[in-house]
């Protein structure tokens, strides 16, 4: 894959129900599954696929981008040899449509472009939770000669798409459609991962400059005839996490052992920053089910189906269920959790119960005290 | 960068007494309180006491110790220039030596402490399980204008013939050594934590390497030629929490502490932390049917089973319908289908067949600890 | 200094001169010297006394902010014990008014000077060039019990300082009073390096909160009847980089030897990201006289008092005086170039002449070719 | 990471033929061209080659060698779990052992080939100038289906039987060894480097430690065992630029090279770069009155003298009225007001007094190289 150039793009903004975990984040670093952030899925996968060169596109709220990613060491890329570059974006999004590849977030890093010497580019969005290796998918990119190869996955009801998701349409093996869901569905939706061509990506760039479309997914139906776009197929777990009901879902989904196993105890592992807590503590009375517990927790109450981040404390005759603790919360006695999505840093009091729905869990943001 | 005080960290011991636990792997590198290995305590003492420059002097079987210091970064010991630096033995002009006691080994790599001409240097072990801020020691050391300063903590009477005793006067200058007394004049016991000041301890080493009758230990050898040459030699008092790990017996016994709350050692204390140079796992998994007790458990572990009063490192997988009761588990054991463990010490990618019964009898008053490897 | 944290802040736009520089960059990442970014002179100083956790504010333009710092290894910051912390700085500017300590910047960073366990809080801009120990200031801050200590400098001609510098007015040994140059000066200036307590940091923030006016500066001019401010003098060499005609002048100060060995062969030294590039070859028939050059240049032409960065090619014929020559360029053959500053990857061919002035050098913007 | 094949690289040597340059550290980590130091170069051709593992076995005076190597990051090398790992020797519970030759100090690290279980080990040494891929040798080696591949190079008949030297039949399968043959039957040069078949290394390396005559040496013994027991062994044939520098003139030489414009030893090749591990240095100051021509020189030098076709290494200062020619200066030396040098290798940090005159006689064909020390 030393031909291939990763290029992970910046996607907020897409859905409002996410919009009180986004005001100092964006959703690339999302907290995810007890110690991840949602771009660690990507990241990983590019990097077990064998991809050394990656720009990660980050938004106006970079910080906590910059300080989760630092230099890419934890996913063995190296500062020598500058394999991980975290690009700016573009602030220029336009209000009320959704541009799923906005080109000018590429204009502005045309330079990360022209400074690769790789062939292809292997794009892909942050938010999307599934360990895939890329390289089956790249080499029938480079069987058909493809100028795009569309990583498309089989539909099923459990995926939730949306209307603005895409789907493929086949003709004779070649993609010879690309639709939103509110338009056509057909038996394949698109995962948001795509291989191009270098030089036809450079292309459309300087089409998308001269006619002020900047929606690389619009370009490329436009020319969907004279581009040969071919399609690969993903046969795994695949989640997008878009909304806050998608973002419940994904995370109860790794409860289940199947879907842990898969990605997580598989040959490739999801690389994150480390965290350096001491061993979480179980301390008497504690009772702790069907759960997925980070490290520094120290735990006196009893949890049941519900996802605990790192460095949490809770305390006796308290019940979680149902629920997503991020890190560094303080949960005090007596205190009644169910569908509920704590951000981090947030403090219950004693004798507090909060319950919300499974479609629609009591978000409570960074740093609340109740 | 502060290279006042460059600090030798003694790791080359083999831990013999650790039995297994030793096999493949030198002491300082043992596993600890699940996650931790012993060196951890030095190396973030050092980290929490501002000394920047540690010398690691290492020979036996050092490589899972030497992969696991790496840069240093995990102890934010990376300074440009500074941080750690491994010093096994080597070969010069004239052939090479194998460190042949604590003394040698640091006459060995006075080049290395010379690079960094420090004033003081200090000298520790990596088998020791404690918390202490080095710096106040070396506040002490200047204060006193001591030549050398040796760290002391009372021990219970009746065990102060184990250790190297030392009698004070009252502005803690050491008068007299005892080592392994009969009869201990004081409780006043050597914790093995030296700071010398460097032009003292360059030329005590030297003295004592042209000594051909020395065993080159600072404890039998060198320490007592300065006594006697009269230099000024303090003793530092040391109060809290602080266990040699040397036995199985005590390396089960500090371990267990941990799940003590009343036990004043406390790893989630954020003012002084203790860490560790660990690779990105997934949180622990806990299944439907398990149960969980007064444990300590890492990053990794994937548990359907019942787990009691027991400490489980990274990675390890307990399978349903099993028993742990007052156990250690070690990275990456394998607890298979209906095995009872209580009183074990289970190794590194052990796995323990179904079938395992290792049941203690409960009228005993110490019960066996059992070390199971594969 | 463990109880002090640093600060440094995000000061773009200030002057338009510079501008063709900070298309791409901030000021703080612009080149300097043959191989520095100016930020490496205020992170280092501050590195070099102590401090071990240092907050960088960056503008929108973070990428090479980011990709320059990386987690601060080069500066021996820890990511471990998160001794750096790259901040999203605000992007709300008052047009027509320069605001030097913007506090909305550090309103957006609370949490930054919450985690902090530090007393004081060390506050510099980026674009000083200077080696300075801040601890006898420190010692100074510590001795009075100020809340603010300005650190300040003897005032000379050779300063070039602009209207809208601040001098300082002293009273029994208390600053007095703020000035802008145009409204009255006093012998001393005021460097743009600050110590305040957390504290009475945190106290000006909640009052701009309330009262919507954000310039840390105007808070202290208001208050300086109640607060304790003191100085703490700095008398070694200090520049501020503000406009092109103080860069030009700043960098052929490093010429002199004097000045040179000041900055660079001191105790502490300037540490900056570090480059791997084979060392410099002078192939005949190249004549280099006070000049300063970086590594892996291959020169065959003359230079007489310049700065050339690294990795620049320069053929046979060619004659550079009183320039500044970014890294990467290309210079061809029997090209003559004097007072001429040129950005990185900008490529000359032969036979060009380019002449400026020594108070208006010629810019090429990066990547020109001509 | 790629642990398809691991590289073992040989740095233990000491290089006694380079005299005072190897007093105080390993031949590998002799300076070379400014800024370079030996080991640079196989390194590097790892990074180039996408060989993620490396050992690097060491034991005479590593401390410059150990701390240059640091994490492997310089390299590239530093992969979570993978990248650079230092292997001195060390003690196991029966004591311990030196490295007593080539294959015996692999044989003492078979442990750490099996941790990664690769299917193939490349086997180099820290003591040659070149560029290679070893990627094309590994190649080439799976398309021979060999068990032991060797790097060959064609060096002039007349120096043959300076080398070991094989004959291979049409196929690039060896047909026979000739170690400094008088009658050299072909001139093609083992260049040292070798991939070997994980599986067959194994057995062959327990074979020969069984082997009580053997001195352990894979040109003199493991080979030749591998040869008389028919496996299957191939030359890879080389040609570029390669350059042993174990002699005070080779090493000379081979610097020298770096200022000859007609030499096809190209370091600014972006496409396949040489790295180094470097601290931030100021950048180069050439005083008012400075000649510089034809030469090589490093960050953090201060000239004000003449310098013509020489090398600087980094942080030299040349002062007034002085004058270089045909001189390699190591890293911090000064040269004073007035000193005149020709074709001499000044030592790191070493300080030249002003009234230093070595001039050669330039009647002589070869003049002396002078290595100046403090």
């Amino acid at each position: 894959m030393k031909n291939v150039a990763g290029l992970i793009l910046n996607v907020d903004g897409e859905d409002d129900s996410l919009k009180d975990f986004l005001s100092h984040r964006s959703l690339s670093t999302l907290p995810f599954g007890g110690r991840y952030r949602l771009i660690d899925f990507t990241l990983s996968n590019m990097v077990n696929s064998g991809l050394s060169h990656i720009g990660v596109i980050g938004s106006h709220k970079y910080s906590s981008l910059v300080d989760h990613l630092g230099t890419g060491k934890e996913w063995s890329l190296s500062r020598k040899t500058q394999d991980l570059s975290i690009l700016s974006g573009s602030n220029n999004y336009h209000i009320g449509r959704l541009i799923k590849v906005n080109l000018r977030n590429l204009q502005n890093n045309r330079g990360f472009l022209d400074a690769t010497g790789a062939k292809h580019v292997l794009i892909a969005t942050p938010n999307l939770v599934t360990t895939f290796d890329f390289r089956n998918a790249y080499d029938i990119h480079l069987k058909n000669d493809s100028d795009i190869t569309l990583i498309f996955k089989k539909d099923d009801p459990l995926y939730h798409l949306k209307d603005n998701d895409l789907y493929l349409e086949f003709a004779k093996n070649r993609v010879s459609g690309l639709h939103f869901k509110r338009e056509h569905t057909t038996g394949h939706f698109f995962t948001e991962m795509f291989f191009i061509k270098k030089s036809i990506l450079m292309e459309l760039l300087d089409l998308s400059e001269r006619t002020g479309d900047w929606d690389l997914l619009d370009m490329i139906k436009y020319n969907i005839d004279t581009l040969r776009v071919f399609g690969a197929q993903h046969t795994g777990y695949i989640k997008r996490v878009n909304c806050l009901e998608n973002y419940m879902k994904t995370s109860m989904d790794l409860l289940e052992y199947e879907i842990m196993q898969e990605l997580f105890l598989g040959k490739n592992s999801i690389h994150t920053k480390i965290k350096d807590n001491h061993p979480t503590l179980y301390e008497d009375p504690a009772q702790v089910s069907n759960s997925i517990v980070g490290s520094g927790c120290i735990i006196e109450g009893n949890i049941t189906h519900s996802i605990i981040f790192r460095d949490t404390k809770m305390n006796v005759g308290s019940h979680i269920q149902n629920s997503i603790i991020m890190q560094r919360c303080d949960i005090g006695r007596n205190v009644n959790l169910n569908y509920v999505v704590m951000d981090k840093d947030t403090k219950i009091s004693d004798h507090t119960t909060l319950v919300g729905k499974p479609h629609a869990p009591i978000v409570l943001k960074k740093g609340t005290v109740i | 960068m502060n290279t006042e005080c460059v600090a030798m960290l003694l790791a080359g011991g083999q831990g013999s007494r650790l039995g297994s636990l030793t096999f493949n792997n030198a002491k300082p590198a043992v596993l600890f309180g699940g996650k931790y290995r012993i060196i951890d305590f030095p190396l973030s003492n050092c980290m929490n006491s501002d000394i920047d420059v540690v010398g690691v002097l290492t020979q036996y079987r050092p490589y899972i110790l030497n992969n696991y210091i790496g840069d240093g970064s995990a102890w934010a010991l990376d300074q440009v220039q500074g941080g750690v630096h491994i010093l096994p033995p080597y070969m010069g002009q004239k052939g090479g030596r194998w460190y042949s006691g604590t003394a040698d080994a640091i006459y060995q790599n006075l080049d290395f402490i010379h690079r960094f001409d420090p004033e003081y240097v200090l000298i520790l072990s990596g088998d020791h399980i404690y918390k202490m801020d080095y710096s106040k020691m070396l506040a002490f050391h200047k204060q006193k204008e001591a030549d050398l300063t040796i760290a002391v903590m009372d021990v219970p009477w009746e065990d102060a013939h184990r250790f190297g005793i030392v009698n004070t006067d009252e502005d803690h200058c050491i008068k007299e050594f005892q080592e392994k007394p009969e009869r201990p004049k004081s409780n006043k016991a050597s914790m093995g934590i030296y700071i010398f000041t460097w032009k003292e301890l360059k030329k005590a080493l030297l003295d004592d390497a042209g000594n051909r009758e020395s065993e080159h230990d600072f404890g039998h050898n060198v320490i007592p030629m300065l006594h006697e040459s009269g230099k000024r030699i303090f003793a530092y008092p040391y109060s809290g929490y602080w266990r040699d790990v040397g036995t199985v017996q005590s390396y089960y016994d500090a371990n267990m502490d941990l799940l003590d709350c009343d036990c004043d050692f406390d790893l989630s204390d954020r003012n002084f932390r203790i860490f560790s140079n660990n690779t990105s796992r997934h949180p622990q998994f806990i299944g439907p049917q398990a149960k969980i007790s007064n444990s300590l458990i890492c990053d990794g572990c994937i548990i359907f089973g019942k787990v009691e009063n027991s400490i489980l490192s990274h990675d390890v997988v307990i399978h349903k319908k099993t028993s742990l009761k007052n156990v250690i588990v070690h990275t990456g054991a394998i607890i298979e289908d209906g095995a009872i463990l209580e009183n074990c010490i289970v190794g590194a990618r052990a796995r323990i067949k179904g079938d395992a019964r290792y049941i203690s009898d409960p009228t005993e008053p110490a019960p066996e600890i059992h070390v199971i490897n594969n």
